[in-house]
């Protein structure tokens, strides 16, 4: 059953949440993004876009997969480092990063799961905030079937209603935290439901971007790979990893090991973050480079987004958060390339 | 002031003749009101460009690039390129020459001066109008911008809302040019290491204190480098894998590649990334604040790069990026360099 | 038992030998786990960890058929693989795996094989050339066309020698030597030289890109159809399941999905290998 | 293949032993990725030791040694031949210094012996990834060129032409003979400098394997040690001297009369002239800077008139002379401190304030009086002479702040020739210190106090001016404190000496080093004196430093031998340890090019290369480069931050 | 008890000048503290920053770099050069907030065996009050 919490009451929820970290979107130096909440009274949900994608909670920048260290001359012992998986609450996922993580899970799954993914999205509860407005000039998740109010991916949605927030209790993981709040929560009444469904039509028509018809993009896309398209398009781009790295559903790792003593060896095997974008991403050793330009490799982020995914997945990889556009040094616009890919003659 | 049309009809005129093989200049981008880089091949598309306060891109970057393919290509057309360049982008252009990465002829200058002021800083923007959208800016009369949004049309002081790098500008007409568009206004600059010595009255412990929480954050996209036009190297020493690799480069050679520093974006880590990126830059970086501007999350960059270009002014008498004759800021001495701190 | 991807188990090395001498050495290892292991099939890969450096995934050359040890073949490339040409008889490294699809040689059980090899590329088919010898009775002719730079660049010279007896070899460097009496050529031209009959034969090509390119024209043109001729696609890889997103060739992702395919399949395929 | 180390570490008998635990340090190098043998020995340079390291390049199959012993500076080549002579490429072993810079100054022995396992690693980390390189070699031209006639110059190249090797010798004015034939006398002896010097003159123009050639100038050197290419400029004296028969017949019709050089100003030649009677070569010169007449071509014909063997030709042009040569000695001399420098002693201003080299001439029995000592104003005898050392030296405030070294001595000498030729005469000294280092030199300033009743004034002379037909002097005793009033008749400054004019842009043509005033820098203050800091030049005489003429001539003969050194080789071997570029990163920036002390860089097709021969591997280049795109081979970065990692432990 | 602090130094000294004067410091039996491991680089201008950078980064308390006196260089002039870009290290290194105390450059001559000594007691007491460096140093596990 649909709850309501009034805005009073939002800190003591959270104040009943000792046994989780707790992330939320904080203003640093004119800059939101998730961070571990230290102060659980501040936490305030009143924010716009974060940079840096909620994704970075279950699927660190930097984690480690093992420590090694040379036990005798050519002996090592090897200890594995799994996360914890401490209970884990995110605070303020919009629609388009629920779905993302989805779409994420989709890849740490499988037959051959990556437990140290899972460890930490097993243990986090993603606590949504449905989008009243857009938080971005750029949203356009209703275009990649997506929404401002999807439940996709979340354990809770939460819909800013004033003074109160309707909650929607929507997994096994969200109703033990809402229980934990205990009294502050009341039963929700038709006419909240009214108006939360109000907003949530309402923050529909509210965005400012959209990218229709591409259903035969996927299709289109194929029959471009070997197109002069993708020079015209990537001149400008800069090869900077942005546009990859601030994308909810860009997932690509690099594995390192990290020394930290060389008698007697013992380090680190670390997984990174890489993307796509960098061109030692997919250089061989040899120096040969399967995606050689900037050119291939716009065409691999446009690909994998939009046909690669799509065949493997049946989903755009791409939930419309317009975080590449926004911040692209250089204007790259995700929604204008697919337009043109959209609209080109074969 | 600059006319569009001016600029425009030089384009075209330079298009037509055939003399540059194509021009880089600013076109307005999908949000209707920031400038975007683009790149101007046909006669006919000329009408694309613009100059206005959103042109921040110092596309000089794209030069480097042209450079890279040109290289790469078998037969290339030698024709130069043309640029739009602001008064901080030109010096770049004489880094740019200085350093032999490119000739003279390689580029068609298309010169425009700042006038009376610069560019916006999009942040300072966002916030002085709180959370009302911008649909247009344009350059006012006098040190001011004029700025549009749904709700009408504001002027606003260039103080207020410029960029900090034009705040402390001592080039705002280029330095060097085929062509010159806008007047060549003299302009004062008080205090053009200002934000730096803001930094500097700090004590030893709050600027490690401001450094560590602003390089903590870095996700190490490399936009900053990515952006720089003097971050021309093929391979950076940041970059973990041996990059420039020809086929005779042996196995030896590529596993001696020296592993400065690790990919995980920790402070050690990062720091050492930023402070080579700095020291890199003695004495070419031009101040364009294209670091700065594209970092995702907001690391004031550009003053690491301004403490040393203070540096270097300060202590050697070095300006950056005005003459392409002189030697390299470290590849050159003066027997009276300062030597106090050697002890 | 849950069994952690990403973590490499224990192996000794047990005999290193250098096929190959000079700048682009080559050398085969041959390595025991010291616990547990696993078993894998003809075409297979696993990731080796020299631990401190990283890992590299290399093809396994032995044939599942060979239960006490895993061989790998290796040309001294970039760092990971110059630190494994360091590792000497005792040396322990990680091994994680194995990963990729594989030879479909149940389905060719019956037919003639032709292996075209140039170089290195000698490994990833050394596994199926093994066990296809071993139940020598399951198939038809096998066919062996192998080339190198120069005679030294040869990997595999003894067993070369042994397989004449078991085997047809058509052996082949790029640039004529005085004490040379077989073919002078590449692959391709050595191929359309010996003109090995299509009928019924699944063809196997493996080497440098540029040399199963022209291999596998040099196929065709004698009549091969796409679907008999196999090869092999490398990639740079990191994850070797299909994570990390580097390998990709359009929807393949090659650790997972290849490194094997038809001509037929991978003619399909973007070029981005 | 995985390398294979041997670590042998020295007690030097307790010197190492005493203060490092050797035994632990050897232990814990055998745990060393790529050690393959550690152990310790008492001597390791001894014979035993070094056959044991041989012995275990041998038998343990090493590819590399580290010794940790000694300073570098002692054993490195001991140990490097042991390895060389053990099979193995001698840039495969490295010194790690415990004893100089660990066990001698530390007591800690826990500490000391931290400290040589950190620095016996480093060496390992640091041998493991030297290449194996072989001395780059050079054929060696077999001629050496000297630059200035002096003595130094003089004995430099009989020293080389007596070894039996070309030598070309290079002045710049008519005649050989420099500042020692202006002398009078010599110290500490007197005896005549003209009469020892002449022969060797005589001797140059005579030796076959010398080539001389005066009123001549180095206009460009490039190449290297062994093979340099040298473009000299001979100036016309548009006099042949194979017809010249020194008949005198020329001067006396020309009508152009200008100071003479060789007196110091002191009178007059003409404008075709020899610069003294035992010039060599014995020749005249015709002057063209002051004998043009701008309505002919050069002169006005009146020498080649009255010349009866037509020996002059105006005709005669300038000519480039190139030279091959193997090795150059530079000496080019000293010139004295300027005397417009000198305005506070009336120097320039007053006739009969003179210099000391003014003085010689006036001494010289072939000087403008013959010997008599005359004022130069009225030409009569001076009674009171004031004679003032450290004119323009030891000054850091005005002039230069370096002690001339010579001065002392000569104006002791100056003092005594005056008292000889002016019996009843008073010299007064003004000094500083007397600075009398050198063999009979103490005893000779004794004399002049005791026999010829030199007064020495300790003190400056503040003063200086002209007054009823005597010069003032006035000055203070430091010693007694009280005020000093002299009316001299004549005052003679003891200027400094400085590098002779033009040194300074040879010192660039050369690429030669020079300090901070002006003298050519030698390669090490106390190892290397003779030696510049560019390989195969050498420095002699006072082009280096103020000398004497015993010091001038025997760092001359050390430039001879240093060159010998070199020409007697067949082929020269430069250390390979040299910049290397890595071709792939280089963009040609050229920022190296323009740091390298050795132009040894050149730009190539967008990129640089280095000139092996060239590079002395100083690294400069290296740190320079943004991009490590060159680097000195043996000590790359990837060397030296493994090194970092082996100093921290990590 | 807890035990003294003692700082990990790396100087970089120059072949000619201030190895050789280290030498002789060691040649003069002059007694001075162990803190500091010389890495010998063949003039003090092949010092790249990056050295510098490194060494903080693999956990140096202090750094040390010394060359040939203004003039007396082997290499004529390599020593100005890194004067010059070695000030730049010096001023960025205290510009993130980096203890000035930590970064050092001196002149040492081969003759001045007493200098060195002296150089290397006054950094070992500067550094010892500051405790660890920190804050370029990458994190360890254990």
């Amino acid at each position: 059953m649909d709850k309501i919490l009034a805005k009073k009451d939002f800190p003591r929820w959270l104040e009943a949440l000792g046994a989780y970290d707790v992330y939320a979107p904080q203003l640093i130096d004119d800059v939101w993004n998730y961070e571990l909440a230290t102060d659980r009274k501040a936490v305030s949900l009143d924010y716009p876009q974060t940079a840096i994608p909620a994704k970075k909670i279950v699927f660190p920048q930097r984690e480690f997969f093992f420590e090694f260290r040379e036990a005798d001359t050519d002996d090592y012992k090897l200890k594995e480092l799994l996360p914890e998986g401490k209970p884990t609450v995110i605070f303020g996922v919009r629609a388009c990063e629920g779905k993302a993580v989805t779409l994420t899970d989709l890849v740490f799954g499988g037959e051959i799961a990556d437990d140290y993914y899972w460890k930490r999205r097993n243990a986090a509860v993603l606590v949504g905030l449905a989008c009243a407005s857009p938080p971005s000039t750029n949203c356009f998740c209703l275009s990649v079937n997506g929404s401002p109010h999807s439940k996709e991916g979340l354990d809770v949605l939460m819909t800013d209603l004033g003074d109160q927030y309707y909650v929607e209790i929507l997994t096994d993981k969200g109703k033990k935290l809402v229980s934990e709040g205990g009294a502050i929560f009341h039963e929700a009444k038709p006419p909240d439901k009214k108006a939360a469904e109000k907003i949530h039509a309402d923050s529909e028509k509210k965005l400012a971007r959209e990218l229709k018809n591409i259903k035969d993009v996927p299709a289109k896309l194929k029959g471009m790979f070997a197109s002069p398209f993708w020079d015209d398009e990537s001149m400008s781009c800069i090869r900077c990893g942005i546009c990859t790295y601030l994308c909810p559903t860009c997932h690509c790792f690099d594995i390192n090991d990290e020394v930290e003593s060389q008698t007697p060896l013992a380090g680190r095997r670390v997984r990174t973050w890489d993307t796509c974008q960098f061109p030692d991403f997919t250089m061989h050793s040899s120096g040969h480079n399967p995606r050689p330009d900037k050119a291939a490799r716009l065409r691999q982020r446009i690909n994998h987004k939009f046909q690669y995914f799509v065949e493997v997945w049946q989903n755009y990889q791409c939930t419309g958060c317009g975080r590449c556009i926004t911040l692209c040094p250089v204007g790259i616009d995700i929604i204008k390339v697919v337009e043109k890919v959209r609209d080109h003659a074969n | 002031m600059v006319k569009h049309e001016d600029v425009r009809a030089e384009a075209k005129k330079l298009l037509e003749s055939g003399k540059v093989k194509y021009i880089i200049a600013y076109e307005l981008g999908a949000d209707g009101w920031k400038a975007n880089p683009v790149f101007i091949k046909k006669p006919e598309d000329v009408d694309k460009i613009i100059w206005g306060p959103t042109c921040f891109h110092n596309l000089i970057r794209f030069v480097v690039d042209e450079k890279r393919r040109k290289v790469q290509q078998k037969n290339p057309d030698t024709r130069p390129v043309g640029v739009m360049v602001k008064g901080c982008d030109s010096r770049a252009i004489v880094i740019l020459l200085q350093e032999k990465f490119i000739e003279r002829k390689d580029v068609h200058i298309i010169g425009v001066s700042c006038e009376k002021t610069g560019v916006i800083d999009e942040r300072k923007l966002a916030n002085k109008l709180k959370g009302r959208k911008a649909k247009n800016v344009e350059f006012g009369p006098d040190e001011n911008f004029v700025v549009t949004t749904e709700e009408g049309t504001v002027d606003l002081p260039a103080s207020e809302i410029m960029a900090d790098r034009c705040l402390e500008c001592i080039a705002h007409v280029p330095v060097i040019t085929d062509v010159l568009f806008g007047e060549k206004t003299k302009r004062t600059v008080p205090h053009p290491f200002g934000s730096v010595e803001k930094i500097e009255t700090l004590s030893s412990e709050d600027r490690w204190k401001f450094w560590s929480e602003q390089l903590e954050k870095c996700v190490r996209c490399y936009a900053c480098r990515s952006v720089c036009p003097m971050c021309y190297c093929d391979e950076c020493v940041a970059d973990t894998i041996t990059f420039a690799v020809s086929p005779d480069t042996t196995a030896e050679e590529k596993a001696q590649k020296i592993k400065w520093l690790d990919k995980s974006p920790v402070i050690s880590e990062n720091i050492f990334y930023h402070m080579v990126r700095a020291i890199h830059l003695a004495g070419r970086c031009i101040d364009c604040g294209e670091c700065e501007r594209a970092c995702p999350v907001n690391i004031p960059l550009r003053m690491l790069n301004k403490k040393l270009e203070k540096e270097a002014k300060l202590l050697f008498g070095y300006d950056v990026g005005f003459d392409s004759e002189k030697p390299a800021l470290i590849s050159c001495f003066r027997d009276e360099d300062p030597e106090d701190f050697i002890r | 038992m849950r069994t952690n991807v990403y973590l490499p188990k224990l192996a000794k090395v047990i005999s290193v030998k250098e096929e190959v001498g000079g700048v682009r050495s080559i050398k085969t290892f041959r390595t025991q786990f010291l616990d547990g292991g696993f078993t894998h099939k003809c075409g297979q890969c696993a990731m080796l960890s020299i631990f401190g450096k990283g890992e590299s995934m290399i093809s396994i050359s032995s044939s599942p058929l060979v239960k006490d040890y895993l061989q790998f073949s290796i040309l001294k490339m970039g760092r990971v693989t110059s630190a494994i040409h360091d590792l000497e008889v005792g040396s322990i490294i990680g091994i994680r795996g194995p990963y990729g699809n594989a030879f479909p040689i149940e389905s060719w059980k019956g037919k003639n094989i032709l292996f075209a090899g140039g170089g290195i590329g000698l490994a990833p088919i050394w596994s199926v050339l093994q066990t296809t010898l071993l139940r020598k009775k399951d198939y038809g002719d096998l066919t062996l066309i192998y080339g190198a730079r120069t005679s030294p660049d040869i990997v595999f010279k003894e067993e070369l020698a042994d397989l004449k007896s078991k085997m047809k070899v058509h052996l082949s460097i790029d640039v004529a030597e005085p004490e040379w009496k077989e073919f002078v050529g590449f692959v391709a031209q050595n191929i359309l030289d010996k003109k090995p009959s299509p009928e019924n034969t699944i063809a196997i090509t493996c080497g440098p890109p540029i040399m199963i390119k022209t291999c596998i024209k040099a196929l065709s043109e004698i009549g091969f159809k796409d679907d008999q001729i196999y090869t092999t696609v490398e990639n740079k890889m990191k994850c070797g399941i299909g994570k990390c997103g580097r390998c990709n060739i359009g929807r393949h992702y090659v650790c997972k999905d290849g490194p094997v395919y038809s001509w037929a399949e991978l003619r399909q395929l973007p070029q981005e290998y | 293949m995985k390398k294979r180390t041997g670590i042998f570490i020295c007690h030097c008998g307790i010197n190492i032993a005493g203060t490092v635990d050797v035994k632990s340090v050897a232990a814990e190098m055998a745990k060393e990725p790529g050690v393959a043998h550690s152990v310790d020995y008492v001597y390791m340079c001894s014979d035993p030791g070094q056959n044991m390291i041989e012995q275990a390049i041998k038998d343990k199959k090493l590819d590399s040694v580290v010794v940790a012993c000694c300073s570098p500076n002692l054993h490195e080549t001991t140990f490097r031949n042991a390895a060389k002579r053990a099979g193995i490429n001698s840039f495969k072993c490295e010194i790690a210094n415990i004893r100089e810079q660990c066990s001698w100054v530390h007591k800690d022995k826990g500490k000391a012996t931290h400290k040589a396992a950190h620095l016996t690693k480093s060496a390992v980390k640091k041998v493991q990834k030297n290449e194996s390189l072989e001395p780059i070699s050079v054929p060696v031209t077999r001629k050496a060129l000297v630059i200035g006639g002096g003595i130094s110059g003089i004995q430099s190249a009989l020293d080389l032409a007596g070894a039996g090797y070309k030598v070309i010798l290079v002045e710049r004015s008519p005649s050989i003979g420099g500042h020692m034939s202006q002398l009078s006398e010599t110290f500490p002896t007197l005896d005549c400098s003209q009469c020892i010097l002449t022969p060797k003159m005589v001797e140059v123009s005579r030796h076959p394997n010398i080539k001389l050639m005066t009123y001549s100038e180095v206009q460009e050197v490039t190449g290297y040690v062994g093979n340099f290419k040298v473009k000299i400029l001979k100036k016309p004296t548009y006099v042949d001297p194979a017809k010249c028969n020194l008949c005198d017949e020329c001067t006396k019709v020309c009508p152009i009369v200008v100071p003479n050089e060789f007196d110091v100003g002191l009178t007059g030649r003409r404008a075709i002239y020899i610069p003294f009677p035992q010039a060599i070569p014995a020749s005249y010169t015709l002057d063209d800077k002051n004998c043009p007449d701008p309505f002919t071509t050069i002169a006005c014909g009146k020498c080649a008139d009255v010349c009866k063997v037509k020996a002059i030709n105006y005709d005669m042009k300038p000519e480039i002379i190139e030279e091959e040569v193997g090795a150059i000695i530079v000496a080019t001399g000293f010139d004295l401190y300027d005397k417009e420098n000198m305005a506070e002693y009336g120097y320039g201003k007053y006739a009969d304030v003179l210099d000391g080299l003014q003085f010689e001439r006036l001494c010289s029995a072939s000087g403008p009086t013959q010997g008599k000592i005359l004022r130069p104003s009225d030409h009569k005898e001076p009674k009171e002479v004031v004679f003032i050392q450290c004119s323009g030296s030891r000054d850091p405030e005005l002039h230069c702040a370096y002690c001339s070294k010579i001065c002392c001595m000569y104006t002791a000498k100056h003092a005594m020739l005056y008292k000889h030729h002016v019996h009843d005469g008073q010299a007064y000294i003004f000094y500083i210190d007397v600075r009398s280092g050198g063999k009979g030199y103490e005893e000779f300033v004794q004399r002049a106090v005791e026999e010829d009743g030199v007064i020495y004034l300790r003190g400056k002379v503040s003063k200086i001016f002209e007054e009823n037909g005597k010069i003032k002097v006035w000055g203070v005793d430091t010693l007694s404190g009280k005020p000093i009033e002299i009316d001299a008749d004549m005052v003679v400054l003891a200027q400094a000496m400085r590098p002779s004019n033009g040194a300074q842009e040879l010192a660039k043509k050369l690429k030669l080093g020079t300090d901070k005033d002006g003298f050519l820098a030698e390669a090490h203050p106390k190892l290397r004196p003779v030696e510049s800091v560019t390989a195969g030049m050498f420095l002699a005489g006072a082009a280096q430093a103020p000398k004497d003429i015993p010091e001038a001539v025997a760092q001359a003969s050390g430039a001879a031998s240093k060159a010998i050194g070199i020409l007697s080789q067949e082929r020269l071997y430069h250390s390979p340890t040299v910049a290397k570029v890595l071709k792939n990163l280089c963009t040609g920036c050229g920022m190296c090019v323009a740091v390298c002390p050795y132009d040894a860089i050149a730009f190539k097709d967008g990129k640089v290369e280095v000139n092996e021969v060239l590079c002395e591997g100083c690294g400069t280049c290296s740190a320079t480069c943004l991009r490590a795109a060159i680097q000195v081979k043996n000590l790359t970065q990837n060397q030296v931050q493994e090194m970092i990692l082996a100093c921290l432990g990590g | 008890m807890t035990e003294e602090f003692e700082p990990k130094i790396v100087a970089f000294l120059c072949k000619w000048c201030s190895s050789a004067g280290s030498d002789l410091a060691g040649v003069s039996r002059m007694e001075y503290p162990a803190n500091v491991i010389p890495i010998q680089v063949m003039c003090s201008g092949s010092v790249s920053p990056l050295y510098i950078f490194e060494a903080f980064n693999r956990g140096a308390d202090g750094v040390l770099v010394s060359g040939c006196h203004p003039g007396d260089c082997h290499y004529i002039k390599g020593n100005m050069y890194a004067r010059r870009k070695l000030l730049l290290v010096k001023k960025l290194l205290e510009h993130v907030g980096l203890e000035p105390q930590r970064f050092r450059m001196s002149w040492v001559s081969a003759a001045e065996g007493q200098k060195y000594t002296q150089v290397i007691k006054e950094l070992v007491k500067e550094l010892k009050p500051l405790g660890p460096q920190t804050k370029l140093r990458r994190e360890r596990n254990g």
